[in-house]
């Protein structure tokens, strides 16, 4: 053919997909810059678990990054059993119960009524839901201790001072500002014509709710999920403040621990204790993390 | 019956008896928690709040207490620094791991890990990896470099940022994870078109993207200006203030007086103010969400 | 004959913003009426306040002779048909089509009975356990035409339902569309903002522009007597040719433009002829060549500017007197830009109107 | 009956005291304790303690400090009027210093169980380092600071010192009680009197406190304990601080007089600071719980009970009946001090809880900023004392 | 005729899915191609590859005659255009023009040269200080078209640049579009799967399907002479009317189905009369009544389903023995359903396919 002329040398010449070098700048520039923060991300969580498997004496002599010589698990079985509370010898572990039992119901009630919210401001508005949605909105900036004395006050008055649905009350207060606002963007970014179509069907605001919208939002449920837990989870201040000893959660005890302030502090002890008291949510985040983008990309912000 | 205007409080019923949860708690907790404080700012609660009408006094005490002034620059100095750099860390994370990268996931799930950890920890393992003794420094000194300096929490001129670096590990991972939702949501046209014009990616990023992830950001916003204004935990793990006041925030100052000091007065007075400074921000926010335009 | 369907003054504003403006339509039992309009003249909000989904600020719309302005979009007895087809994503194709009849407590059997009656007239019937993501466009579209099917609605409510589908899908539908209504004998709105779907879905067009009706008529109507020059101009594809001129009825009605100047006494005036500054306009299809020029009255010489062939006609953009002006040819025509040729038309098929009102005249 | 007590003591030695009081109560009634521990000292329990109490749903019995702290619990009449059993259990008489009860009464009514003393006024000082900087261990405050350029030219931190405000303004404290008359730390913080806060004696003490900065200004410690580290490993030459540090010597082996020493009063003034903790009984709704509180309050003044407890914690016990021939050479001295009858008041029993963090407040600042004059900072002193109550 | 662009053997997969196999193109200086196809049939990706914004897998693509497989898409002297606009923004319509402009370091004069001279031959010059919010489809597209302009390249791509506009907008800048390839001579690849587009627009068009082309010819040939049945099938709208049954060359050439049966002496045979399964396809408006009937030889009686008035046509849809058929009459026809009429056509405007290879014979 004539182009074969017009380029007679077109076999030898570029072809099929362009030659990267494996070690291109770029690839340098990318690779280098994460691994440099996945060191300063992965740095803290290297030196607890390094001092968690170390014996005190080890720890003494002063390196906190230099991996344990000799690798003991006494720490762990410390801080899980048999780290003191003032009286109490039997560590974290007796908190953990507590916490599964106060994690449980806060973050189904919490999510529940939340994903409610959030689902009637965005597809039933009723004159004034704008305004009540900028003070919840302006309840997530408020610091918790602010709060601390008006909600001893109310949770008096309604009478669930001290027991476990008034904690739940309380963390469902609190998450329900972010919660709301992820569940509203959420339900927005949901086509509209769905729940046209389902009015015009006769279902009505259950109906659509469970039926229709539910079983389209496992990924913002995820999302919500994951922030509860680990924002319940963790809590301290509420769980010690509304509640009493005996439902006393797991951070308690981690306080307890790390914070003795009289004494050799057991740096050791406090570590393990750390990482038993944050294996909840990390599994969490580790097992359902791909998730979590995908719920935030669903909807969690607004494109 | 149908063929009359029905009064509209009586529309959608389950739609308003649904949202009760939620107008009870902006009524009652949010607003009345924050009137409530406002008013009991104008009295000289101690222990217990009591009616005992004082004026503007706690203000006045407020705003001559060093301490306070000091937590209110330490707050615009972290607010600032950690928006910005949260804002930047997270969004070149996000970047990057935009980049079609290998190992995606496990870079993600390094840098989201933080956030499932409690402020009790992250205090403690940056107060430790920060002390001049043992920590980082130690090491660097170890190395040979005798006269390699860097004790961010126990020098009251940095201190600050030492609080910062511990605040940026836990917290960027959220906003990276945030930002890549907002790109992997641009239009890959866009990508395109600049591509065939020439521009080099971080120009793009620069100067288009970033633009067209204004709602991303604002959400951000939020998010990340909520967590400041209540910085806390943080704070009293990993310096309790110090050193000095250095490190004081508004909500320690809240709650050192009120539960501490055992002065409620002063401690609400130092929540208004707070409270105030919040509705700076929040009320711009709605205007940004409900002002004009409209959605069907 | 009784209306199906009647409209009285109805009124709706978004805020500020008056988006529908004192509409009237009477719509017959059984017909079929398009609203067509370009985007966002409120097409979709009218339709929406007949399915009850928008709360009218003023007037009343009945169905079926009953007042339905407060009414629940279900009790209105009318089923909607969405452009994005909005099927319910978890549920199959039977869920989807028995979800509104579960609703209003509908007896198992006769759930049975009638999405299985459905499925046969829609011909879904393989397609029952499927989920709507199993599905292609159109068979999509069948669903959801389904959906409204089942419930045995009186009022058919379509909100551009082919605009998602390509183009070969897009015309076989239409006539799916068409067959189902000559089945059915329901009363059907039907919003588009495609002229070809209009005119062929038709019994009556409503034009629609910034929330009012600009003619409601019979798609031959509104094709060959447009009310106004709107309607002229948004109806036909490629668009009717418009002079720009007077008129002049000094003695048998003539039409002068700057360039040219013929006479129009075959043109029947609405009310008898009228002077003034006016359009002038002309569908392409009225322009002829070759033979049947013997037929046109008004000729003249022009030279073809550019030539699109579609196949079965050949479209001609050509300059009279330096006035653009298109015109359709035979799909085997050989015409190339710059040829020289000459074109002619009767003025008794061309549309005049107003200058000012733009009413026709 | 299940009691309910809360306390923020939860290091060993505080824990293994506490399971002293529970062993006690657990064995002699028919009750039982439960308990309900909170870390992080007074700052993170007390709180929570008021909010429970405040809550409605109060503890059967809970820590405070020995002073003002419950003042307006007593005042709410959410606290248990306990002078019947004060009156039965002789309290008046066996309390000494008498003192500690006076901050128990309101109204001469008796409202809390005062149950150790504990005191400020303590130089701890290490041998091994003035033997390395070659000066002879000091044996007062004066010496203590010649000695300061020695050591810093060895090497060491002449002071070592925590930096957080309840060292800090303890530290001024204890030096205004020991390098002045009692009396003026009376009239300061007694009678809140501006003018002697603004007056020349205290500016010694500001200067006092000044060399104190300096001296402690290499001291790159939080928490006391790590101070108190500094001095038993011969890094820092001495610390001011409470008789709870002689738990870390003994922790780590130390011997008092031989490895480390201990003054008193800096050496100065031989005068103590009977400060310490005391129990508070919330009021109850249930009187089986109500009749359990008042044993509880009856045992923690027992004698036994009182020597098993401070053995343990490390503190002094509250009557000065009881004999504690186990306790240590500091721990003697201090008891020496305390029967000639030479204490004063608590801090915490004279000022309110505000004006003490304004004054931890004012010394943090104070030891963190050298460039802070100590004419300013007794100026904002004497301010606050203006304004205290 | 030197190539514009020449495609060789190109290959693309993504992972194992194989969305371009070993195609080859040549485009010549000047020509307008457009690439036409159903949904997902690779032509976005065939165009990706063209502008290097998709690594190919195999093959090798000339632009000028340079080989830029591997140059960076800014260097390959392109622009693209794209469905979705993509236009910046935040940038007003000078800075969407100016930005690539700046980008490359040119001269300021320059850039200001080329934007005016841009927005003049699009019409955009009011528009140039306006944010892209603030236009209508229609401009919008304009812009994205500028931004190609002004970058003088040799080549425009268009990736379905009007099927976001509706249908008015889109036959107006259709011809905008033609009249812009007159004007400037560019060559042009045009990838749509709107048939009309394609008709009107391209020199030649490229029909694809799974990635392979299954005709490139001119728009003439392509619908007077698809090369197999898919090809007619997919040209035309309505589509072509397709008969089964078996071609009889015994004798004069015969067309056999189980109803009908016909000579088909009048039809040119590829490679001469074939016999065999057949296809039988003729277009609707081959199919003649009335007065034309004269010239078909072949003739039948139809009884009417179904009218479709489009206005300037009428579509009928009909069954002749049993067997549905469809055909265009004028747009002033008078039929309704049920009307009994007689049809005809001259088998020689018909297209035969082979059954079994589809192909043309
Ligand atoms: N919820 C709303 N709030 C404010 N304005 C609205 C709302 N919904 C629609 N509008 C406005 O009302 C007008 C009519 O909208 P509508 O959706 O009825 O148009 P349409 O004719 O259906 O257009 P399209 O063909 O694009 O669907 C538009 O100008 C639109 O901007
Ligand atoms: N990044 C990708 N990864 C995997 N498959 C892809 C990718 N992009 C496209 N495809 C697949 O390649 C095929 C061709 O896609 P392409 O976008 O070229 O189709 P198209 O002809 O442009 O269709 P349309 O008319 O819908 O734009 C499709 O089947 C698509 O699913
Ligand atoms: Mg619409
Ligand atoms: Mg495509």
């Amino acid at each position: 053919m004539a182009d074969t002329a017009v380029h007679p040398a077109a076999s030898s010449e570029p072809r099929g997909p362009k030659p990267r070098k494996k070690l291109s700048r770029n690839n340098i520039i990318i690779y280098g810059t994460l691994l440099v923060v996945a060191f300063y991300y992965l740095l803290p969580l290297y030196v607890m678990v390094v001092t968690s498997l170390k014996g005190m004496p080890e720890i003494r002599l002063g390196n906190i990054f230099s991996p344990p010589v000799e690798i003991t698990f006494e720490p762990w079985v410390k801080a899980w059993s048999q780290a003191c509370t003032g009286l109490n010898c039997d560590g974290l572990s007796r908190g953990f119960w507590n916490s599964i039992r106060i994690t449980v119901p806060s973050v189904i009630v919490s999510i529940v009524i939340a994903s409610v919210n959030g689902y009637a401001l965005a597809n039933w508005k009723f004159k004034g839901a704008d305004a009540f949605f900028t003070i919840l909105i302006f309840g997530a900036f408020i610091p918790y201790q602010v709060m601390l004395y008006p909600i001893v006050i109310m949770l008096r008055e309604i009478g669930l001072y001290g027991t476990l649905w008034g904690l739940v009350i309380v963390h469902t207060i609190f998450g329900m500002p972010i919660l709301t606002l992820l569940f509203r963007n959420y339900f927005t970014s949901l086509p509209e014509e769905l729940f046209k179509a389902a009015r015009v069907d006769g279902a009505g605001f259950w109906r659509i709710y469970f039926q229709i919208m539910l079983p389209m939002s496992l990924p913002i449920f995820v999302v919500a999920m994951i922030l509860q837990v680990t924002g319940i989870w963790n809590d301290f201040l509420f769980g010690v403040v509304y509640t009493k000893p005996d439902l006393y959660p797991m951070t308690v005890q981690l306080n307890n621990i790390v914070n003795s302030v009289q004494g050799v502090k057991e740096y050791n002890v406090n570590m393990a204790a750390t990482l038993l008291t944050g294996l909840v949510p990390l599994v969490i985040y580790f097992v359902s993390g791909k998730l979590f983008v995908r719920g935030i990309a669903a909807g969690a912000v607004k494109g | 019956m149908s063929s009359e205007r029905p009064n509209g409080l009586f529309r959608n019923i389950p739609a308003k008896v649904a949202a009760i949860p939620m107008i009870i708690t902006a009524l009652v907790v949010f607003m009345g928690g924050s009137l409530w404080t406002m008013a009991y700012s104008l009295t000289k609660s101690k222990l217990l709040p009591k009616w005992k009408f004082v004026g503007l006094d706690q203000y006045e005490r407020l705003w001559s207490t060093k301490r306070w002034v000091v937590s209110i620059e330490n707050l615009f100095i972290y607010g600032v620094c950690m928006l910005i750099a949260s804002f930047v860390i997270g969004f070149i994370l996000a970047a990057l791991m935009d980049q079609k990268i290998r190992f995606e996931n496990t870079f993600r799930t390094i840098i989201l890990y933080p956030f499932a950890l409690s402020f009790i920890v992250t205090g403690l393992v940056w107060q430790w990896i920060l002390n001049p003794e043992f920590g980082i420094q130690s090491i660097i000194r170890g190395l040979g470099f005798t006269s390699f300096e860097f004790d961010p929490l126990y020098n009251a001129d940095i201190a600050i940022y030492g609080i910062l670096i511990a605040g940026l590990w836990q917290g960027t991972g959220l906003i990276m994870v945030l930002m890549l939702a907002g790109l992997r949501g641009i239009d890959q046209e866009i990508w395109k078109a600049a591509k065939v014009d020439g521009i080099p990616t971080w120009k793009t990023y620069l100067f288009i993207v970033i633009p067209m992830m204004r709602p991303v950001f604002i959400t951000t916003l939020v998010l990340v200006a909520a967590s400041i204004v209540k910085v806390y935990d943080l704070i009293v793990a990993q310096t309790g203030g110090g050193p000095g006041i250095s490190t004081e925030m508004p909500a320690k100052y809240v709650y050192d007086y009120m539960f501490g000091g055992q002065n409620l007065g002063q401690g609400f007075a130092a929540s208004t103010m707070m409270l105030l400074a919040v509705l700076v921000v929040v009320i711009p926010w709605a205007y940004l969400e409900f002002g004009g335009k409209k959605r069907g | 004959m009784e209306s199906s369907i009647s409209i009285r003054d109805l009124s709706l504003s978004f805020g500020a913003v008056k988006v529908l403006r004192n509409l009237n339509i009477e719509i017959g039992q059984g017909e079929f009426l398009v609203l067509l309009g370009s985007s966002g003249c409120g097409k979709s909000t009218l339709l929406n306040c007949i399915a009850g989904l928008l709360d009218v600020t003023d007037g009343q719309i009945f169905i079926q002779g009953k007042n339905v302005t407060w009414a629940e979009p279900s009790d209105r007895g009318i089923g909607m048909v969405f452009q994005s087809y909005a099927l319910y994503p978890q549920m199959t194709v039977e869920g989807n089509l028995s979800f509104g009849l579960k609703n209003a407590g509908m007896a198992k059997d006769e759930i049975k009975k009638r999405v299985a009656r459905a499925a046969e007239i829609l011909q879904i019937e393989p397609l029952l356990k499927r989920k709507p993501a199993a599905l292609s466009g159109g068979q999509r579209q069948r669903v959801a035409i389904g959906r409204a099917l089942v419930r045995d609605v009186d009022v058919f409510l379509f909100d551009e339902p082919l605009s998602n589908l390509d183009a070969k899908l897009r015309a076989d539908l239409r006539v799916e569309i068409k067959r189902l209504h000559q089945r059915l004998k329901n009363t059907m709105i039907y919003v588009t903002h495609d002229q070809v779907e209009a005119l062929t879905l038709a019994d009556r067009i409503a034009i629609m522009k910034g929330g009012n009706i600009q003619q409601l008529a019979s798609p031959n109507e509104i094709y060959n007597k447009p009310a106004n020059k709107y309607v002229a101009d948004f109806i036909g594809s490629p668009s009717m040719n418009f002079l720009e001129g007077v008129i002049d009825i000094s003695g048998a009605p003539q039409f002068n433009s700057d360039v040219m100047s013929f006479d129009i006494s075959g043109y029947e005036f609405v009310d008898g002829p009228t002077g003034g500054p006016a359009w002038f306009g002309i569908r392409p299809e009225h322009i002829v060549t070759g033979e049947l020029l013997a037929n046109a009255p008004v000729q003249f010489d022009a030279e073809v500017e550019l030539v699109e062939p579609m196949g079965s006609d050949t479209l001609v953009w050509a300059k009279v007197e330096g006035v653009p002006m298109h015109f359709r040819m035979d799909g085997q025509a050989e015409v190339r830009s710059g040829d020289q040729m000459r074109i002619g038309f009767d003025p008794a098929r061309a549309n005049i109107f107003n200058k000012e009102t733009e009413l026709r005249i | 009956a299940d009691l309910e007590v809360t306390h923020w003591w939860t290091s060993g030695g505080e824990a293994a005291a506490v399971g002293e009081l529970a062993k006690a109560f657990d064995a002699r009634t028919d009750h039982h304790w439960v308990d309900g521990a909170i870390a992080g000292s007074g700052s993170t329990a007390r709180p929570i303690m008021i909010s429970r109490i405040t809550g409605g749903d109060p503890m059967a019995a809970t820590q405070f400090n020995h002073g003002r702290q419950a003042e307006e619990l007593v005042e709410a009449g959410l606290m248990r009027d306990l002078t019947d059993i004060a009156e039965a259990g002789k309290w008046r008489e066996v309390i000494n210093p008498p003192s500690l009860l006076d901050a128990c009464t309101v109204d001469g009514k008796v409202y809390c169980a005062p149950l150790n003393i504990h005191s400020w006024q303590w130089l701890w000082l290490s041998h091994k380092a003035y033997a390395d900087a070659g000066v002879p261990v000091p044996t007062n405050w004066d010496e203590f600071v010649a000695a300061a350029p020695a050591l810093e030219a060895a090497g060491i931190v002449p002071m070592a010192m925590g930096k957080q405000g309840w060292q800090q303004s303890g530290a001024f404290n204890v030096m205004m009680i020991s390098l002045l008359p009692k009396e003026i730390f009376l009239q300061v913080y007694g009678d809140k009197d501006a003018d002697v806060a603004a007056g020349a004696d205290v500016a010694r003490i500001f200067k006092a406190a000044a060399d104190a900065r300096a001296m402690a200004s290499n001291s790159n410690v939080q928490d006391w304990n790590q101070a108190t580290n500094l001095v038993i490993t011969g890094k820092a030459g001495g610390q001011i601080m409470g008789d709870w540090a002689q738990g870390e010597f003994q922790v780590a082996e130390m011997t008092a007089g031989e490895d480390y020493t201990c003054l008193p009063g800096l050496g100065v003034n031989r005068t103590l600071q009977a400060g310490g903790d005391a129990f508070y009984f919330p009021v109850l709704k249930d009187a089986e719980t109500t009749a359990a509180q008042g044993e509880l309050a009856a045992l923690l003044l027992d004698p036994e009970v009182q020597v098993a407890f401070n053995l343990k914690k490390g503190s002094l016990p509250v009557r000065g009946d009881v004999d504690l021939a186990a306790a240590n050479d500091c721990m003697k001295k201090g008891l020496d001090i305390l029967a000639t009858g030479d204490a004063i008041p608590d801090f915490n029993q004279l000022v309110s809880s505000d004006t003490r963090v304004q004054i931890e407040d004012l010394f943090v600042e104070f030891f963190a900023d050298a460039s802070m004059t100590p004419e300013a900072a007794q100026e904002r002193f004497a301010a606050i004392i203006a304004d205290a109550d």
